[in-house]
């Protein structure tokens, strides 16, 4: 076998971590005296909404830095972590659903959160989605990039505009306002949830720089062929 | 060098110029009057003009004020903001949460005869998450800052 | 008195929505680490291959 | 100064060409009526919520006419590779973008004097001219905040064989402020305005209107140097 590469590595800390919280989360931690057993969601819930949202940020980041150094390692980064980002808000929004159900007795409202939440899934999605039409890498860099910094003129509505505008989701919690019992198993989940998205990001990052290496013959081979190790595949020029 | 100067200034400008929008979108106090929802003294500063129309009220559950119609099918409470309340009548099974002074937003029209019919009730919980048996305080000035009408008042 | 029960204030049970929930969390994140681990073993055989 | 008097010359070009190809823009005219006539077709005969739905109707039929307009807008300079020789002539790709997004804005608004009065019959909204020349106004604003980025992806997508699927994925989440803004707005010229909302509305839309025109400009530039 090969040796365990370090995103592997993280990626097995944050499933352990996020198995530890879930844990605690679930059978330690004490109901909500109103929510009751329902609160439990929160300890997936919000750091997925932390993570998805941080993930974009990277991608952000990363899109600046493949416009601005044109080399294809940030735009392979920046697709993972839109690509993880786009999961991860998925998975909020169904999270956030089956929690609204039971507390605020809708499955669905029309606030600001709920709404820019939903418009940055989709917008992200549209990036993937125009990263797949693309043929020619450069131009694929670009316009993905150019895409990804528009867009990201949402994801800081998503985060503030619970403060900003009256809504029906909550402002943000802070330590005060969460017991403390409570606080341990969610600070261990938004770890966790952080390495699993470094694990994505770092995995989907090779698999697109695996990808570009195909594509163009002007990026290095990943490694020298193996030879005696590879199933006999027919040698063609 | 300096057509890539000249880029860089234009950009900056640019980012900074959509940077304080953004920032005059959330300082600039326009987001109190983008409401997704009225709090009663809105609503009943507005008088005869709201009737009618469809309407989003949100605020507490004034404490003492639930009543059940003998019918088991509309729920009556008043929705509070400390200052001045509207009565609801809801046709609606509430969800479990429905309690006195938690927040609720209810969707409907002001009717003429001064009830808030609503079919939509929806409870809008605080981000405050306690153990059970932690002591409950109906501290208005506390849950209605959980509301965000504090902000309007300033 | 009444028909129906008067909510207490307080969510009785739930457990539901909690599994839905964590299921849910858990089938995303462990399906798509499998299509990524696919998408990435059928790449990289067939940069091996060339 | 040079970039001014550059997209003012491409302004006046596309709306040359506008003007002596009519048959495209009036299909496009054509198209904002039929959707306006297809949501009431959806409404039903039912006057209230008609004329409850009216300015979202009338926002949509904007948002779809813009699409038809923005991809064909760049079809024409495919055609003849307009477009690259206007790479080669000595023109900033920001006059470019600008001239482009500004004619396009223009060419919407256009639509307004057309379609503001058809909504109003047909969802038997009451409006006098007061009320239809702040529709338009407000029109003209959204127009603005859908061409600013519809031109950057349009830019991007044109030459896609999928640019009728990719303009609409992209532009529509990323405009729903717009929409929203614009929407709520209009709704409440129409419809009175209880609590004194219009103004927040109006800047909100206008605020994102300036964040699109601005971000557009910049990334458009890095946009035609791989090549529209």
């Amino acid at each position: 076998m090969k040796r365990l590469r370090w995103d592997a590595i993280i990626g097995l800390v944050g499933l352990l971590m996020l198995l530890v919280g879930s844990y605690i989360g679930l059978f330690a931690a004490p109901p909500e005296r109103h929510m009751g057993e329902v609160q439990r969601l929160m300890y997936v819930h919000v750091p997925t909404a932390w993570i998805s949202m941080l993930v974009l940020t990277a991608a952000f980041g990363f899109a600046i830095a493949s416009m601005w150094t044109g080399r294809p390692k940030w735009d392979a980064v920046m697709t993972g972590a839109t690509e993880t980002g786009v999961v991860l808000g998925a998975l909020l929004t169904v999270q956030g659903m089956i929690w609204a159900k039971p507390t605020w007795g809708v499955w669905w409202d029309w606030d600001v959160r709920l709404t820019t939440t939903l418009i940055m899934v989709l917008f992200f999605t549209g990036v993937l989605v125009l990263r797949s039409y693309v043929a020619e890498p450069e131009r694929r860099a670009t316009w993905s990039a150019v895409a990804v910094i528009v867009g990201y003129v949402d994801v800081p509505l998503v985060y503030f505009c619970v403060r900003w505008f009256r809504s029906l989701h909550q402002v943000q919690s802070s330590p005060e306002t969460v017991a403390s019992t409570m606080i341990t198993p969610l600070r261990i989940n938004a770890f966790a949830m952080l390495f699993l998205a470094i694990w994505f990001v770092a995995r989907r990052s090779r698999l697109e720089l695996a990808r570009l290496r195909r594509e163009s013959v002007a990026l290095p081979p990943r490694r020298a062929p193996r030879g005696t190790a590879v199933p006999e595949a027919p040698q063609e020029g | 060098m300096s057509e890539r100067r000249r880029r860089l200034v234009i950009t900056l400008v640019a980012v900074l110029v959509s940077g304080g929008v953004l920032a005059y979108l959330a300082l600039g106090g326009i987001g109190e009057n983008l409401v997704y929802y009225w709090s009663p003294s809105e609503l009943n500063a507005s008088g005869d003009q709201a009737i009618g129309a469809s309407i989003r009220l949100g605020g507490l559950v004034e404490p003492g004020s639930i009543e059940r119609e003998p019918d088991g099918l509309t729920l009556r409470f008043a929705v509070t903001d400390g200052e001045e309340s509207v009565r609801v009548a809801a046709k609606t099974v509430p969800p479990a949460m429905f309690r006195e002074g938690i927040g609720v937003v209810v969707e409907g029209t002001m009717r003429s005869d001064g009830w808030f019919e609503t079919r939509r009730l929806m409870v809008k919980h605080d981000n405050e998450y306690a153990a059970p048996g932690k002591d409950e305080d109906l501290d208005i000035k506390e849950l209605m800052k959980s509301m965000q009408f504090d902000e309007s008042a300033t | 008195m009444n028909e129906m029960a008067m909510p207490e204030g307080v969510i009785g049970g739930g457990w539901t929505y909690v599994i839905a929930g964590y299921a849910i969390t858990a089938i995303v994140l462990a399906a798509y680490a499998w299509i990524l681990r696919r998408r990435l073993r059928r790449t990289e055989n067939a940069e091996d291959e060339r | 100064m040079r970039v001014l008097g550059q997209i003012a010359t491409l302004v006046r070009k596309d709306l040359l060409l506008e003007w002596r190809g009519r048959t495209r823009g009036l299909s496009v005219v054509l198209f904002g009526i039929v959707t306006l006539l297809l949501f009431s077709f959806a409404v039903g005969p039912d006057s209230a919520a008609l004329r409850a739905g009216a300015a979202g109707f009338l926002v949509l039929a904007l948002l779809l006419s813009s699409t038809l307009a923005l991809s064909e807008g760049f079809r024409l300079e495919h055609e003849n590779h307009a477009l690259e020789g206007l790479l080669l002539a000595p023109v900033e790709p920001m006059a470019l973008y600008y001239g482009k997004a500004l004619s396009n804005t223009l060419f919407l608004i256009l639509l307004a004097p057309i379609l503001t009065p058809v909504a109003v019959i047909l969802y038997a909204v009451d409006a006098g001219p007061a009320t239809l020349v702040q529709v338009i106004g407000l029109w003209a604003l959204a127009a603005a905040g859908l061409s600013a980025p519809g031109t950057l992806f349009a830019a991007m997508t044109s030459r896609l064989r999928s640019q009728d699927v990719l303009l609409p994925l992209l532009l529509f989440p990323l405009v729903v402020p717009v929409l929203l803004g614009s929407v709520k707005a209009i709704a409440l010229v129409l419809g009175g305005d209880p609590m004194g909302q219009l103004s927040s509305w109006t800047v909100l839309l206008g605020a994102f209107d300036v964040i699109y025109w601005t971000l557009s400009g910049v990334l458009f530039t890095h946009v035609v140097e791989e090549g529209v």
